[in-house]
């Protein structure tokens, strides 16, 4: 199997005006791989990920996708990518779940999952829309396929968002806080599908505050603070023996008062 | 009543017009003010438009209108007029080649005027347009054969053209002669005015302010 | 004007365009520029006030305020300016003069309508037939503004109507789960959130506003267009110093600059406020200020 | 003359079928309604050919003032300044003038002076530059996070603004865009007033308004008749674009509590 | 202490056309308790939160708040609140976090804080921002109170809409899943904010996904399935010992492969 990197950052600078929010970031996520992004709010998780499909202009560092290092044009506040159908080719295989959901308001849910593989992957209508009942099905919102987004509870509008990111069969997929509006057992579901996912040889990068979910899915955690990079390793490592005191204490948090033991 | 206000429209040389300095001159204005000054009332001038002038009249906005407005029976159901201070009008065809037949060419006219109806009526195919100027227009640029429009406007124009407009076809009396307009509950002023144009047409001032502004050809009384 | 205008006949060139740009019936025109001015300046504040008025009687819980709102913007709003401007003006002046008359002159025996003729008792006129020739303007002025702003008013009503409704309803709920009364929830919430809808669409009605100025004229005011109208048409010589031939060509042609400035103007006033409006706001517009995601 | 005789012969004098000549006395309020509605042929059809082209128009437009590359921002940015910029009339005038020395020099554009054709040009750029500016306005208050969206999923360019970035842009200028068609179609009124000649007495519902308040100095009849005409078709105008509207909307809860009739506000207490 | 609830909720029965969300549900909140709302995601809890604070209109049943009971027009699906004045006494009286945080777009994140105290209940400016700024430096953004609601993190939004409704100081709260977005270390901040209200004696209704906070803060949790509440009762009783078979279902994945185990 090929481990190149499918999505790799090195040194990722980006700023909003005055505030630097990344500092340096360097990510690599092989094929078939999960990598988590921890860390608490602010940290920069979400621009990480919207620079990583180019949504957010960085200022310094290299982005590769499949090895294929992004174009740029110009440097600093001024720097944006330089090839359009460069960046086209790269989003179209790479999809995303928003912290915000994001879905087109006015459209149905399952016109929002058949959008972009009908009209960027120009695939067969009926074929997706086969495809998208299934993605919705899976996900547990098969019935509400042809409400409005406004009609939606908050978890059933975050699983509308992943199933129209899977229903794009892409190559990479970037979730962000992909469970935070859903409740374990659904959460256990989306852990099901990002683990066949990973055995379909899709590789992800997956920002989470939930350890838990960490933990069950990825190949790698990576554990971001204050825009740099603190500590990373694989999620055995990383939850079982934290070395720095930022992560320790981040983690403390989760590892007292757990019903877990309550319960046994 | 103190102040007469004298309603006119201030775009019919040599009727009335406005005069370079901005104020209302031409024939009408000077008879206006001897008018005044004869049955010894203070008057003031007022400008509008002619779509709207008698409406204006009637609801009081002004007190006379004296704007070249011919004596017709129509406007006689609405208004009252005083005797007439302008003999009956001619109207003329005016083109940029004798050979015109204003009977079956393209004629052009101001909208919804007299003439305009006249033409409708002539057979010819009527063009109108929103000005005079444009009517007039038309015919140097070709769209229209000839214009149809009241003599006295159209005389000074083709005097000035040196030779590119001139007069074609039979001149048509149209409208009875022109008076000044009056409410018809205004009856004690109309006939303050109509005393003092009698008194103009006696002493033979009337007929000089004629051939002052209109040349000798006009009509007098 | 100057000195050397006296015989403007053996003129010629600049000396000759200097005298005849400063013919007594140009500074009218110089004068109608400054009427058109201030009569924008006027009424579109005005038409706004209507305007607001309309759209929030069109959406007020109480049925008749409603009507009347829904009412006023579908009527008005209905019927062309001008068609507006040719008959309503004259009514207007009636009735304000009718209701002058019912208050002034309560022993006036005559009919007020004789025939065609429309007639209150002297001390109702407005102006008094004795007042100055500007009082007369000035009232001519005021109809127009009140007009002006009564057919804008609708449309900007509509404008802001719409603009009310297109504020998300999420942000008016967080706001009536705090506590907030109707009409606190109008004030702080919907009012500042609704320009951001409303203001392209009230940009683009004055603009209309602007352009409908030589409407004017209509109304009994000598505008800008009347007077290029008046000045570039043809003169001969017999009754003026400075004949010329058709010359609307130029004098529109300085219109069309004049609008193009004052639109020009307005415009880089709109975008100061839309930028202004659109700041932090997660918008497409928001977003090109930068900064905002 | 019974009020079916006028009908037959005045309704569509307009288009120069029916009676030559206009009535001249003893006017009656049936031929006033007839001929003025005869007249709203004229309208109603220049309104809907600039309407419907201008959308087009300036939907290419709006998106030209939004585009990045100057050659295409700069002429959609002067264009909408233009004939936004200027009066109506004044547009009609100079597009006349010009069409005038057009068909000197090319017979075969003959029609252009003539209002049937130009006029519905002028009207066409005309509501094609207002329109533009409203699309571009709402354009800029399209939510931004629906557009990245659209983006991250690889939808760029003509897919990203058909299927995500139009339909809202659509909802959002749709009021202002309502009330510009409502403008068009009273602008229309223009064409003869200010425009393009009237042939054969052949004009539209304001032409045939002003020859009846001319002929019997009561403008009281036939402009209201006129106002009546036109508040009809601004009620079709806006039953239309409401229907529109409507189905723009749609993926939007209604409202919760539409405004229940209440006679008598709550001054009381 | 009194004990009568201060928010009780009696058969309510909720519909969206045919849906029919609420089939029948009973609340009771005293002073000073904390409700902990769970349930799969789509079983009626962010619509229970919203008529209780009488955003939605219900179609049957009575809300009372201290006692007194909202006054109905209607019925059915023409059923509203008779008195809106009541509505605004109840509402002033009891704040809601969102779902979706609904920050209102215009205002800073300061004056989203300030807003409803100053003008609702007509606070002094001063003395508010005060306030605001201190529940702002609590949930760790006081540097963000001059931005945008634009320019926050999910995370950091989430944290202003908790603290705009501890800035009314109200008897009640609602919580609509308040820490969905924020990180284990943030959660367990709110988890205190949480306690420390209640033990001033505030009423909170608490909708959440995590249980070990439902387990941490409540005095009981309501177990909600397709619209009726499915088991009640204290947390420990509850979480040790779940009856029904639904809910040990729900509770399960929780309860497995937790990182907790891992760690210890
Ligand atoms: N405006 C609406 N119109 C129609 N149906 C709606 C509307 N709002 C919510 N629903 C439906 O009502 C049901 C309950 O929604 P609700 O938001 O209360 O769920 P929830 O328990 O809060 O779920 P979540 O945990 O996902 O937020 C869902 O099936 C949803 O689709
Ligand atoms: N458009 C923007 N303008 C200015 N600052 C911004 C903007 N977007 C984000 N920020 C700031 O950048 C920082 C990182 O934001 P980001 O959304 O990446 O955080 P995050 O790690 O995803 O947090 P969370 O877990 O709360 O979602 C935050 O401090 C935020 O306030
Ligand atoms: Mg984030
Ligand atoms: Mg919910």
């Amino acid at each position: 199997m090929d481990t190149s990197p499918v999505i790799e950052i090195r040194d990722l600078h980006k700023s909003y005006g005055q505030l630097e929010v990344l500092k340096g970031v360097d990510i690599a996520a092989p094929r078939g791989h999960v990598v988590s992004l921890i860390g608490s709010s602010g940290s920069g998780k979400s621009t990480l990920l919207r620079c990583a499909n180019l949504l957010e202009d960085s200022q310094q560092g290299e982005i590769l996708f499949k090895g294929e290092p992004v174009a740029w044009r110009g440097t600093g506040a001024g720097r944006h990518p330089a090839d359009r159908a460069q960046v086209v080719r790269i989003r179209t295989q790479l999809s995303m779940v928003f912290q915000q959901f994001n879905l087109w308001a006015h459209m149905t849910i399952l016109q929002n999952v058949m959008e972009a593989p009908v009209t960027v992957l120009g695939r067969d209508r009926a074929e997706v829309e086969d495809r998208a009942r299934g993605y919705l099905d899976r996900v547990g919102i098969g019935d509400k396929a042809d409400a409005w987004p406004a009609q939606l509870s908050g978890g059933q509008q975050q699983r509308a968002a992943i199933a129209r990111a899977l229903c794009m069969e892409p190559a990479a997929l970037l979730f962000d806080e992909p469970t935070s509006a859903l409740d374990p057992e659904l959460e256990q579901e989306v852990v099901r599908v990002i683990k066949s996912l990973a055995d379909e040889g899709r590789t992800m990068i997956l920002v989470t505050h939930d350890m838990k979910m960490a933990r069950d899915c990825s190949d790698h955690v990576v554990f971001l603070h204050q825009g740099r990079i603190e500590e990373e390793g694989p999620p055995g490592a990383l939850f079982g023996a934290p070395r720095s005191e930022r992560l320790r204490g981040f983690l403390s948090s989760t590892l007292a008062h757990d019903p877990a033991h309550a319960a046994t | 009543q103190d102040v007469i206000r004298m309603g006119t429209e201030g775009a019919y040389p040599p009727y009335n017009f406005i005069d370079d300095s901005g104020e209302v001159a031409g024939f009408e204005r000077e008879l206006g003010d001897e008018l005044c000054a004869r049955a010894g009332l203070t008057c003031e001038w007022v400008t509008t438009d002619w779509d709207s002038i008698i409406p204006n009249l009637v609801s009081g906005n002004y007190d006379t209108i004296i704007a070249g407005m011919s004596i017709t029976d129509e406007r006689e159901e609405v208004i009252d007029f005083t005797q007439d201070y302008y003999p009956p009008t001619e109207s003329a065809y005016v083109a940029a080649s004798e050979e015109v037949d204003v009977l079956s060419g393209v004629v052009s006219a101001q909208t919804a005027t007299i003439q305009a109806g006249h033409v409708a009526e002539s057979g010819a195919a009527l063009l109108e347009f929103a000005t005079p100027e444009e009517t007039v227009a038309a015919v140097r640029d070709g769209e229209a054969d000839a214009v149809f429009a009241d003599y006295d406007y159209l005389l000074p124009l083709v005097e000035a053209s040196g030779g590119e407009l001139m007069f074609v076809g039979e001149r048509v009396p149209l409208g009875g002669g022109v008076g000044m307009g009056l409410r018809e509950s205004d009856a004690a002023l109309r006939d303050q005015f109509d005393a003092a144009i009698t008194s103009m047409k006696e002493d033979g001032t009337l007929n000089a302010l004629l051939v002052e502004w209109f040349g000798e050809q006009v009509g007098t009384y | 004007m100057f000195a050397y205008c006296s015989d403007p006949q053996v003129l010629d060139g600049l000396a000759w365009l200097s005298c005849y740009l400063t013919t007594g019936k140009h500074m009218a025109i110089y004068w109608a520029v400054g009427t058109v001015l201030l009569l924008l300046a006027i009424t579109g504040p005005a038409a706004l006030l209507f305007g607001f008025g309309g759209a929030v009687a069109a959406r007020s819980p109480v049925a008749p305020l409603s009507w009347l709102g829904r009412g006023y913007i579908a009527i008005v709003r209905g019927v062309p300016d001008i068609a507006f401007f040719l008959f309503f003006v004259i009514a207007l002046d009636q009735g304000l003069e009718y209701l002058r008359h019912l208050a002034l002159c309560p022993d006036w025996d005559q009919p007020v309508r004789q025939g065609s003729d429309f007639l209150v008792c002297p001390q109702a006129k407005l102006p008094l037939s004795s007042a100055p020739q500007w009082q007369h303007e000035v009232y001519g002025f005021a109809l127009a503004v009140l007009t002006f702003a009564i057919v804008f008013g609708a449309f900007a009503a509509n404008v802001l109507h719409g603009a009310m409704r297109a504020v998300p309803r999420a942000q008016i709920e967080t706001a009536e789960a705090y506590g907030m009364t109707p009409r606190q929830t109008f004030r702080r919430i919907v009012v500042p959130q609704m320009w951001i809808y409303a203001l392209p669409g009230l940009g683009n009605l004055w603009m209309v506003l602007v352009k409908a100025t030589p409407l004017l004229f209509l109304l009994g005011v000598e505008d800008i267009v009347y007077w290029a109208r008046e000045l570039g048409g043809t003169k001969t010589p017999q009754f003026t110093d400075y004949p010329h031939g058709d010359w609307r060509m130029w004098y529109f042609l300085a219109l069309l600059v004049f609008y193009l400035g004052l639109t020009r103007v307005s415009e880089i006033g709109l975008e100061r406020l839309m930028i202004r409006l659109s700041r932090g706001q997660a918008t497409l517009g928001g977003a090109a200020q930068g900064g905002v995601r | 003359m019974s009020c079916w005789e006028i009908v037959a012969d005045y309704a569509f004098r307009s288009l120069g079928y029916g009676e030559r000549l206009l009535p001249r006395s003893d006017f009656t309020l049936c031929q006033q309604v007839v001929l003025i509605g005869s007249g709203m042929i004229w309208n109603v059809y220049f309104g809907a050919v600039a309407l419907v082209a201008g959308f087009a128009l300036a939907t290419l437009v709006a998106l030209g003032k939004a585009a990045r590359s100057p050659w295409l921002r700069k002429p959609s940015e002067w264009f909408v300044f233009v004939f936004r910029g200027s009066p109506l009339f004044i547009q009609f005038f100079f597009a006349y003038f010009f069409f005038l020395s057009l068909k000197q020099s090319v017979p075969a554009l003959d029609p252009l002076t003539s209002a049937p054709v130009g006029a519905a040009l002028v009207l066409f750029l005309n509501t094609a530059g207002y329109s533009a500016e409203i699309f571009h306005g709402a354009l800029r208050s399209v939510p931004r996070g629906e557009v990245e969206a659209a983006e991250a999923y690889g939808l760029t360019g003509w897919p990203r603004f058909r299927r995500i970035v139009w339909p809202t842009m659509l909802r959002l200028a749709w009021p202002a865009y309502t009330n510009e068609a409502i403008f068009l179609f009273h602008a229309t009124t223009l064409v003869f007033l200010s425009g393009f000649p009237a042939a054969g007495q052949k004009g539209d519902a304001l032409y045939y308004a002003s020859y009846f308040a001319d002929q019997t100095f009561n403008p009281f009849v036939p402009y209201p008749i006129l106002a009546l005409y036109f508040i009809a078709l601004t009620l079709v105008i806006v039953a239309i674009f409401g229907a529109v509207n409507r189905s723009l909307n749609r993926h939007l809860p209604a409202a919760r509590r539409p405004a229940r009739p209440r006679f008598l506000p709550q001054i009381v207490r």
